[in-house]
């Protein structure tokens, strides 16, 4: 009963999160119901004892990866109201419904065909060497497993790391002589028109 | 009614996540909402991960998300330099702005 | 693989290699060309000249070295070349190939000397014997895969040549010519692809020797027409067939002469060599069910090329038109699938090189002269230049396929040999001889007879060089309308020998020959004339049913 | 004692049995990767920044370092005793590091793909840093990390790895692609690329996950034991993972419908990088692809294999169709790059049949050409990047004539003319498609390949047959000349005598084995 | 002797490649003499190889000579071979005969022309040719003649090729006969595939083994190629046409040699002939018939002297072949031989009088020529007699052994033979009566305003300008007179050849009698039939010269109701043929054309337009907005899964 309490109030949170994220017309509030996801997201790792991972969530995304979108929002200024509902490109939002749908019924056809018991398919032998123990703490769990089976991932997250840090610095430079912008390109199609016709 | 939270309810809430963050790529325009969807599927993909390996018994599915943070950070640093960049040229602009490159 | 190896044992163990020699002979000219500095214009045409004569030289040699008697491959050279898929560097001659090579060999200095391109020497000459080594190559490849090598290789100088020294059009006219050809050819690698790899079990492991998958024939028999389309469809562009010759005018008229007649004399015949080395050796099945649309094909393509070309304004467009023709007549003997139709048809590749090639040199030379080749704007051209309305009527003569010039002997053992198979088809073939006279005459008439007005007046005649040029056809006319024998012998035991390889592989044929009525003796009483006649109706009704 | 056991709540940290770390196994990545570091941590310790001449100089030695290191791999791959130098003892493909990298031959040849693709693309780069003001030694950096990241996905026995190196190889490219700050089309192309990209990893992911609950593991060898082991009845959440892993690398590797970001992509990135692209990050993103689909699931071929199929066709026909269109050189090759995509995957589709040989000789001969290519795009696009119009291209056969021969050899190679590499690895690619009796697909190929041939020619017309010409002369920095001559080499070569790449290739085989226990 | 045949036609040849080589340096009239004298050689050869047969015994009268293998293909093979046999000797006497005078005559006709050497080399090379046609001993070779002197007979009528009329002759005279042609050609592939040979020596020893049908199409075919060379209905139409060349040729080619090819060729083949189904003679005879008819009556309204002779020249060719249809093939070839002499002699006479004039051709612009030009207008006078069936002048005897053939054949046939006899005798009178009798209607008469034109009246089209005053016709110089006066007196005794009143008179036939196979018809006819019939056609030759009389002579009656026009347009048969070439022809060549352009070649142009559409029509999916692209791949991925997980589900 209380798994059932925390994944309604959290699994709603999530969910009212992610929707003001994409509602939401002020991009800052934007970020806010990001942060109630994210939350929401720790708590639904925390019921399902997965401790580490939701201390490592509040603390990598909410204390870095929000708050870093929140500076570069407030730095270049882009809190600018975004016209939520209107959409230039015809047929986008009718067609990102149908996305919506269509990923849906798929995961919906996969419940369905599980007959609502995830464990039908998820086959998956139950794992031997690096079981989870519930005598064991979490944290020691992942720490070992880290270092043994994922050592080599471990390791290449130094590569990613390294990238992330050139690729701001390189970015951030301020180039000189900059090149004119260009002018908006016409329509597609009626660029191709007059091109000469051949074969 | 002895309503149980199954492994499949965490599943359908992780797809449901996944779905609204694609969704929310799709419609959004302000580049910076478009990043923070992306990471609101990375984080459905999370919850399912851990769910599985829940399910599986299995640690590894965690330590996974543990990588997926990783990447996640990496990316957003150099989602941001880029829009970052992108933003001084063109202030303000929305993604569709973005569309010198057609064809 | 017996095959294989007695052939090789009959080449001169010890001897040059006399073909790889032939075909990188050019090549080496060629990168020797690049060496020359742009603006030495005359030593690049004396190296372009002097390659052409020494592969010329070599393919003469061929010619003396080649045993008449033998039908199998000759002076082969084989080499490895991609282990793995059994390709191999495979080069052979025999009857079918021997004078295409001759003729390929004997044209390009000809048209090395004959024509300047007028800009641009050094690429000119360089595309050109690129394009020999081509030509040369995809007639002397006995690997299927070597023969693709060099038959989309030759795509390239042509397109060059068409698009960098051609007319108006050029542009648009060297791209139909290279995506048409290569839309044909596309098909084709899968289709020798599926056969090599279809074949692998049978032959031993994949290998793209033409005579072993000839002796294999390891494809079930629909599979095998299927292939065999695919072979079809890509040589039939580029013979080209009815209806598969719509780029043919275009490239003939807006290339430059030397392309125009290399094009024609060389280029086609790949297609129609094709036809024999590969459609019908390779699938003698599919060859024998293939035979009545084919021949139809060939039909259609003489009355329908003679027809287009009486219309047209252009008389570079016109010639090209009549090749449309001619090779119609060389489809329907080679698909006549008898030896004399298949000689007459080889015959007929090596004609068809010599007329229609003079015939684009005499056109070419008309253009250098007045800058046009609308027919309107020539006219009485023969009292200003009545050598080289000589010349060309005797071209002509030679094209309509007038007996005692070279294009008769062909023309008539094609549909002689269409006749014996199929009986109407040679009949309606043969009333392509009625419009070859229809459209060239007339086109002669308008561009040489009538009164020269302006420019026309003062044409200048043949100069001393052209004639030079122009001698080796107008011998070469006369000359195989008059003796044929040595090219008809030379050809004839490969033929037959392709026969009796198609007798052999399929079942439920036999190749049409002929069976000569029982002649009874003069004095025969009445009642056994009778049994004659009985007999020789019998023989109709058999042939008929064929 | 790191942070994470900090916050550990036990007071006694058990031993762990970690694994052994075979670095002969990680040699390449470690030198390519350490190399940057190396690379950035040299030229930020200087006060003066040294001449950008010594940053491409230190690359290449670096990325010939990889390949050198990869020499003693290929060589114990094969059985070789001669070259091991390092020798630990394995003979044969083998799988190291608690079996999250796989040494096989095949990782190795797309170890040297990337590595000369490096080499080249960095020659290339290095005067067009100078003139464009792409600052300091990062790109060079950049190109040295992405390879590493792919070459961790061409040995990745693990579906997180190959994750990983897939970012890795990505993140950098985001960055390589938005570096030209003066141009604000490479901007707009660092972002869509980004976006797009980080919505089909998020995809890919998701894809990653559902295998990881299907099967239990996420590592290879698992997955392949346990396939093997059990009679997965449900396997729709198996599936519905492969899906997405298909649509996941489809994107890297630009298959139709996956492709709509490339064009604009190559058209706005530098040019150097666009040929980097266009070689290592399609090579190591096919390399992903063959390693997880054949390997991992090659059980599975039913399932995926109609896939690639429609993607392979798909991609032949839209990128050639596409490409027609066009009159900017740079998207052109773009969109031809889009149907050369087909093309290996035709090969993908083939290759539980024929084996992946034809993918490599592809891959490795296409690596070649698309660096010839837009190497000649960058040389022609001087000042600005920015000449990139087919008009921009006549005259150039009689202003630089050698660089137009040399474009024309590489559009022709593209086209599959005889006596390229271009032919042969479509050859390859079309005879095993016919292996695999997938006769519509090689149709269907080589006619995209004639309608693709439309453009090259032209590109080829532009050049050489525009009528009266101003003639384009166009400078050839060393570098970059060296960089076009070894690239055309590398293709005339390879076309004359394709044994040397299709031996090698055939013996490229990837192979998933287990860890030695 | 029989290894010197090559030697008959290789003189001419030899003597066209000396002209080919240096007939521009041998200039007037070296160039002729050559060209004679190689005609003359071979005229020689001919009398001493004729000597040679005459010598042999009757059975052996058949000589062969193979050089070298001609065409060995497969089962064909055919030789560069000659047959000569009394039906070979024949033509090639009078070959080289008739040949050789008007290479004589051409030299003085062709005076001053530029061109004087090539048309001796063209002579040589028609000589050459049409020697082979006769003396080759295959159908192969024979076509190889066949085609040979069409071609000479091309640039011989176009010879003056500033005219438009006269290069346009050529062609039709060639193209029409290459309708002839594909009969000659297509008979051949069934000979072949018959024998399996063209030797004439085994096909006509075999023949009688034929079987009727096979039989039947091959003498039809060979029948085509006959009536397109010698100009039968429907395809004469190139003939009158071809007289656009120069005289001498329309003598030798289009009258005397070339146009009897075809009579030759179904001679020569009547051993098929006779095994084919009755209904073949008897059709070439009705067609025969009919041309004789038919072009006697359009050769009545000819105002154009050598168009009266052409028009003639196709009425005795349609004797011919009404002769080879009832099987009276020795009449046929007596014909040809008496015909060659009296129709030479006309035509250059004619030729003669052209010149004389200053190349007047228009009748009505003549008129008592016979005072200016005595030898020519004796010589024509005689060739009239001759044509007219005077006797016993040669024309007499060879028709009427035709109309004897005709009349044991059919009343029908005789009676259409006699009606063109008399049609005959009455249009060659008027042409006599108008080119030499009569007053001279050349000039005008009188001066100024008052001047009169004698022709005016005269029935037909414009007339040509009147000649200026003081013009005065002269007579042609010795070589060309020569041999009008040779030709003459064989026109007179050439009738010996064969003289119907006893056995032992029957030179020809016995002559003939081994090429024939004992084909020949022999007349069953009593000796007074014959008589009455002799007598009937003399009388309807008379009658047609006294009617020619009455109207041109003494100027009775209206000559415009004989000369209707539609005899002078040729019942409109050419203009139509004209026309529907022109018209429907023309557009349906036309709509070919513009099929391949459109049709065809639009579909090839279509798929690269269809490419070029949809590339277009697809490009605005690329719209350069990234959420167009994230979508489009986010749609992708959902067709990927719902493609995978349908094979689940269902």
């Amino acid at each position: 009963m209380v798994e059932l309490v925390t994944f309604a109030i959290a699994g709603l949170v999530v969910l009212g999160g992610a929707v003001g994220v994409i509602t939401s017309r002020n991009p800052v509030h934007a970020a806010l119901s990001l942060v109630a996801t994210l939350f929401g997201i720790a708590v639904l790792f925390i019921a399902q004892e997965a401790h580490l991972l939701a201390a490592v969530q509040v603390i990598v995304y909410t204390g870095a990866i929000v708050v870093l979108i929140l500076f570069v929002i407030m730095l270049l200024g882009i809190d600018r109201m975004e016209d939520v509902m209107s959409e230039p490109l015809r047929g986008q939002r009718a067609l990102a419904a149908l996305l919506g749908v269509g990923l849906l019924g798929c995961s919906g056809l996969l419940v369905w065909l599980a007959d609502g018991d995830a464990d039908r398919f998820v086959t998956g032998a139950r794992a031997a060497t690096a079981a989870l123990d519930q005598d064991e703490a979490n944290i020691a769990q992942v720490g070992r497993s880290l270092f043994t089976d994922y050592v080599f991932a471990f390791e290449l997250t130094a590569a990613l790391l390294t990238i992330a840090v050139i690729g701001a610095v390189v970015l951030a430079k301020r180039p000189t002589d900059l090149a004119p912008l260009p002018e908006r390109p016409v329509d597609p199609a009626a660029a191709a028109d007059d091109e000469e016709v051949a074969g | 009614m002895d309503l149980h939270v199954t492994h499949a309810w965490y599943l359908v809430l992780g797809a449901l996540l996944f779905t609204l963050g694609a969704v929310g790529v799709v419609v959004r325009r302000n580049p910076l909402v478009m990043l923070m969807c992306v990471e609101l599927m990375l984080n459905a993909v999370n919850l399912t991960f851990v769910t599985f390996s829940r399910m599986l018994g299995d640690v590894g599915g965690q330590t996974i998300v543990f990588f997926v943070l990783v990447v996640a950070a990496a990316e957003v640093v150099v989602g941001l330099g880029i829009t970052v960049a992108l933003l001084r040229r063109l202030p303000g602009a929305t993604a569709d702005d973005v569309s010198y490159l057609r064809g | 693989m017996g095959l294989l190896a007695t052939t090789e044992a009959a080449a001169h163990a010890g001897d040059v290699p006399l073909l790889p020699l032939l075909v990188l002979t050019p090549v080496v000219g060629a990168l020797l060309l690049l060496l020359v500095p742009g603006r030495r214009t005359e030593l690049i045409r004396l190296v372009a000249f002097l390659t052409s004569v020494l592969a010329a030289v070599a393919s003469v040699y061929v010619l003396a070295e080649f045993d008449a008697a033998d039908s199998g491959m000759q002076l082969v050279s084989h080499r490895t070349w991609v282990a793995d898929f059994g390709i191999s560097w495979f080069l052979g001659i025999d009857g079918i190939s021997l004078f295409l090579v001759v003729l390929t060999g004997l044209l390009f200095p000809l048209t090395i000397i004959g024509i300047s391109p007028g800009h641009d020497d050094k690429a000119y000459y360089f595309w050109l014997l690129v394009l020999e080594a081509g030509c040369l190559g995809v007639f002397l490849a006995m690997d299927l895969f070597l023969f693709f090598v060099f038959f989309e290789i030759a795509l390239v100088p042509m397109y060059m040549l068409i698009g960098g020294w051609g007319h108006g059009n050029r542009s648009y006219a060297a791209t139909k010519f290279f995506l048409y050809t290569m839309a044909g050819s596309a098909l084709m690698l899968v289709g020798i692809l599926t056969l090599v790899l279809l074949s692998a079990d049978a032959t031993g492991g994949p290998t793209f020797d033409v005579l072993r998958l000839g002796e294999a024939q390891a494809l079930a028999p629909m599979t095998a027409r299927w292939v065999f389309c695919s072979f079809m469809l890509a040589l039939a562009i580029k013979v080209p067939v009815f209806p598969l010759h719509t780029w043919l005018p275009d490239a003939h008229t807006e290339a430059p002469t030397a392309g125009s007649i290399i094009l024609a004399g060389v280029m086609l015949k790949m297609g129609t060599y094709g036809f024999l080395r590969f459609g019908l050796y390779l699938f003698p099945e599919a060859a024998v069910w293939a035979a009545p649309a084919m021949l139809t094909l060939g039909v259609v393509g003489i009355i329908w090329g003679a027809v287009v070309a009486t219309m047209q304004r252009d008389l570079k467009r016109l010639v090209a038109y009549s090749s449309v023709a001619h090779l119609g007549f060389i489809v329907l003997g080679t698909f006549a699938l008898n030896t004399e139709g298949l000689q007459g048809g080889i015959l007929q590749m090596v004609n068809h090189g010599i007329s229609t090639g003079a015939l684009f040199l005499l056109v070419g030379l008309i253009y250098e002269r007045r800058h046009t080749r609308e027919i309107s704007e020539l006219g009485g051209l023969q009292s200003a230049a009545p050598m080289l309305a000589a010349v060309f009527v005797l071209v002509v003569f030679s094209s309509i396929g007038l007996p005692g010039l070279n294009g008769f002997v062909g023309e008539f053992l094609t549909l002689l040999g269409a006749f014996i198979s199929h009986r109407w088809w040679g009949v309606v073939a043969a009333s392509g001889v009625i419009l070859a006279a229809l459209y060239l005459l007339w086109a002669f008439q308008r561009v040489f007879h009538g009164r020269a007005e302006g420019d026309n007046a003062t044409m200048p005649d043949l100069t001393w060089k052209e004639g030079v040029v122009l001698a080796p056809f107008v011998l070469a006319i006369i000359g195989l309308g008059l003796y044929p024998r040595p090219v008809l012998e030379r050809i004839e035991p490969s033929v037959e020998r392709l026969l009796v390889h198609m007798d052999a592989q399929v079942d439920d044929w036999e190749r049409p020959v002929i069976e000569p009525i029982q002649i009874v003796v003069d004095d025969a009483e009445d009642d056994l004339g009778d049994g004659g006649d009985h007999d020789a109706g019998a023989d109709e009704h058999a042939e008929a049913g064929r | 004692m790191s942070p994470l056991a900090l916050l550990a709540q036990t007071e006694a940290v058990p031993n762990i049995d970690t694994p052994i770390i075979e670095w002969s196994a990680v040699a390449p990545m470690l030198v390519l990767g350490v190399g940057a570091v190396l690379l950035l941590t040299f030229t930020s310790l200087g006060r003066i920044r040294p001449e950008r001449g010594t940053t491409t100089l230190f690359t290449v030695v670096v990325a010939l370092g990889a390949m050198l290191a990869a020499v003693p791999q290929w060589a114990q791959v094969q059985g070789w005793t001669d070259y091991r130098w390092i020798d630990d003892g394995h003979t044969g493909a083998w799988t190291a590091i608690g079996g999250a990298v796989g040494v096989d031959g095949f990782s190795v040849f797309i170890t040297y793909i990337l590595c000369i693709s490096v080499i080249l693309v960095s020659l290339l780069a290095d005067e067009h840093c100078r003139r464009e003001g792409i600052a300091g030694p990062e790109l060079h950096a950049l190109l040295l990390l992405s390879a590493t990241g792919g070459v961790v996905m061409a040995s990745a026995n693990d579906l997180i790895v190959l994750f990983l190196g897939l970012e890795t190889l990505s993140i950098a490219v985001y960055v390589l692609v938005a570096m030209d700050l003066r141009r604000i089309q490479s901007q707009e192309a660092g972002f869509k690329y980004f976006v797009l990209g980080a919505f089909a990893s998020a995809f890919l992911l998701y894809g990653i996950a559902m295998i990881y609950g299907a099967t239990g593991t996420t590592n290879l060898v698992g997955i392949v034991d346990f396939l093997a082991g059990n009679l997965v009845a449900e396997d729709a959440l198996l599936l519905a993972g492969l899906s997405l892993l298909v649509v996941g690398l489809g994107f890297k590797v630009a298959a139709v419908p996956f492709h709509l970001w490339t064009p604009d992509v190559y058209e706005g990135a530098p040019s150097p990088v666009t040929a980097y692209m266009g070689a290592a990050v399609k090579a190591a993103a096919f390399a992903g692809m063959l390693r997880v689909l054949l390997l991992g699931f090659g059980s599975y071929d039913g399932t995926w294999v109609p896939v690639i199929e429609i993607l392979a066709a798909l991609s032949l026909v839209v990128g050639a169709v596409m490409a027609v269109v066009q009159t900017n050189v740079k998207r052109m090759l773009a969109y031809s790059s889009i149907s050369h995509a087909g093309f290996l995957l035709v090969g993908v589709a083939a290759s539980p049949e024929a084996g992946t040989a034809d993918v490599l000789f592809y891959l490795a001969a296409y690596s070649l050409l698309v660096i010839g290519s837009f190497g000649v795009v960058t040389l022609v696009g001087r000042s600005g990047d920015a000449q990139h119009d087919l008009a921009d291209y006549r005259g150039l056969a009689q202003g630089s004539p050698v660089l137009a021969a040399m474009l024309t050899v590489f559009l022709l190679a593209q086209a599959g003319v005889p006596l390229t590499s271009g032919f042969f690895a479509k050859f390859y690619v079309i005879a095993g498609a016919v292996e695999a009796r997938s006769w519509w697909l090689a149709i269907v190929a080589m006619l995209a390949s004639v309608i693709a041939a439309f453009l090259y020619l032209r590109i080829i017309a532009a050049m050489w047959l525009s009528d009266d010409p101003e003639p384009l002369r166009v400078e050839v920095p060393f570098a970059a000349g060296l960089a076009l001559w070894a690239a055309l080499l590398g293709t005339v070569v390879v076309g004359i005598f394709p044994s040397i790449l299709i031996d090698a290739a055939r013996d490229a085989v990837p192979m998933l084995v287990s860890l030695a226990p | 002797m029989e290894e010197l045949i090559w030697l008959i036609p290789a003189l001419p040849l030899a003597g066209a490649l000396l002209l080919v080589v240096a007939g521009r340096r041998l200039g007037e009239p070296v160039a002729g003499l050559v060209a004679t004298g190689a005609t003359l050689g071979s005229f020689a050869l001919a009398l001493g190889m004729f000597a040679n047969l005459v010598s042999l015994d009757e059975h052996e009268r058949i000589l062969t000579q193979r050089l070298f293998t001609w065409v060995p293909a497969g089962s064909f093979s055919v030789d560069m071979g000659f047959l000569l046999d009394p039906l070979a000797m024949t033509m090639v006497l009078f070959v080289t005969g008739v040949g050789a005078l008007i290479h004589i005559y051409s030299i003085g006709y062709m005076h001053g022309d530029p061109r004087f050497h090539q048309f001796f080399l063209y002579l040589n090379l028609f000589v050459a040719s049409m020697l082979l046609l006769v003396l080759g001993d295959n159908m192969l070779l024979t076509f190889l003649g066949w085609e040979g002197v069409g071609a000479c007979s091309y640039l011989l009528i176009s010879f003056w090729f500033e005219e438009e009329a006269n290069a346009s002759a050529g062609k039709k005279a060639f193209v029409t006969n290459r309708i002839g042609d594909w009969g000659f050609m297509v008979a051949m592939f069934f000979t072949f595939t018959t024998f399996g040979t063209l030797q004439y020596a085994e096909v006509l020893t075999g023949a009688s083994s034929l079987a009727e049908t096979t039989a039947t199409a091959i003498a039809l075919l060979l029948f085509v190629g006959a009536v397109g060379k010698s100009a039968q209905i429907p395809l004469f139409i190139w003939l009158p046409d071809a007289m656009a060349g120069p005289t001498p040729v329309s003598a030798l080619i289009h009258a005397a040699t070339m146009v009897t090819a075809g009579v030759f060729l179904m001679v020569r083949t009547s051993p098929i002939l006779v095994e084919a189904a009755d209904w073949v003679p008897t059709t070439i005879a009705t067609v025969g018939a009919l041309t004789a008819l038919v072009a006697a009556t359009i050769a009545v309204a000819q105002n154009d002297i050598k168009k009266v002779l052409a028009y003639s020249t196709v009425s005795q060719l349609g004797y011919m072949f009404l002769a080879v249809g009832t099987g009276a093939y020795v009449a046929a070839i007596f014909h040809m031989v008496t015909h060659a002499f009296f129709k030479a002699l006309l035509f250059l006479g004619s030729g003669s009088v052209i010149h004389g004039m200053g190349d007047e051709q228009d009748m009505r612009r003549m008129g008592g020529l016979r005072r200016f030009m005595p030898v020519t207008a004796v010589t024509f006078i005689i060739g009239w007699l001759a044509i007219a069936g005077v006797p016993p002048l040669a024309g007499f005897w060879s028709k009427d052994e035709i109309l004897l053939g005709a009349w044991e054949e059919s009343p029908v046939l005789w009676a259409m033979g006699l009606l063109t006899a008399l049609l005959t005798a009455f249009y060659m009178s008027r042409q006599v009566f108008l080119t030499f009798f009569g007053e001279p209607r050349w000039s005008l008469e009188g001066d100024g305003d008052a001047a009169v034109d004698p022709a005016a009246g005269m029935p037909g089209d414009e007339l040509p300008e009147p000649k200026p005053a003081g013009f005065h016709p002269h007579e042609s110089p010795w070589s060309m007179t020569m041999p009008l006066v040779v030709l003459a007196f064989l026109a007179v005794v050439a009738g010996g050849l064969n003289l119907p009143f006893s056995k032992d008179l029957h030179f020809l036939e016995s002559w003939l009698e081994p090429s024939l196979f004992g084909n020949g018809h022999h007349s069953t006819a009593e000796g007074s039939e014959k008589v009455a019939l002799a007598v009937v056609a003399i009388a309807a030759g008379l009658a047609g010269i006294a009617g020619a009389a009455v109207l041109y002579l003494k100027r009775r009656g209206r000559p415009a109701t004989v000369e209707a026009a539609v005899l002078r347009r040729g019942w409109y048969i050419d203009s139509s043929v004209t026309w529907f070439m022109g018209g429907p022809g023309r557009a349906a060549f036309d709509a070919v054309a513009w099929f391949d352009r459109t049709v065809i070649d639009g579909a090839v142009n279509g798929v690269g337009a269809a490419v070029r559409l949809v590339g277009t029509g697809v490009r605005p999916m690329q719209s350069g907005y990234v959420r167009t692209y994230a979508l489009t791949l986010g749609l992708g991925a959902l067709a990927v899964l719902v493609l995978v997980l349908s094979r689940v589900a269902i």
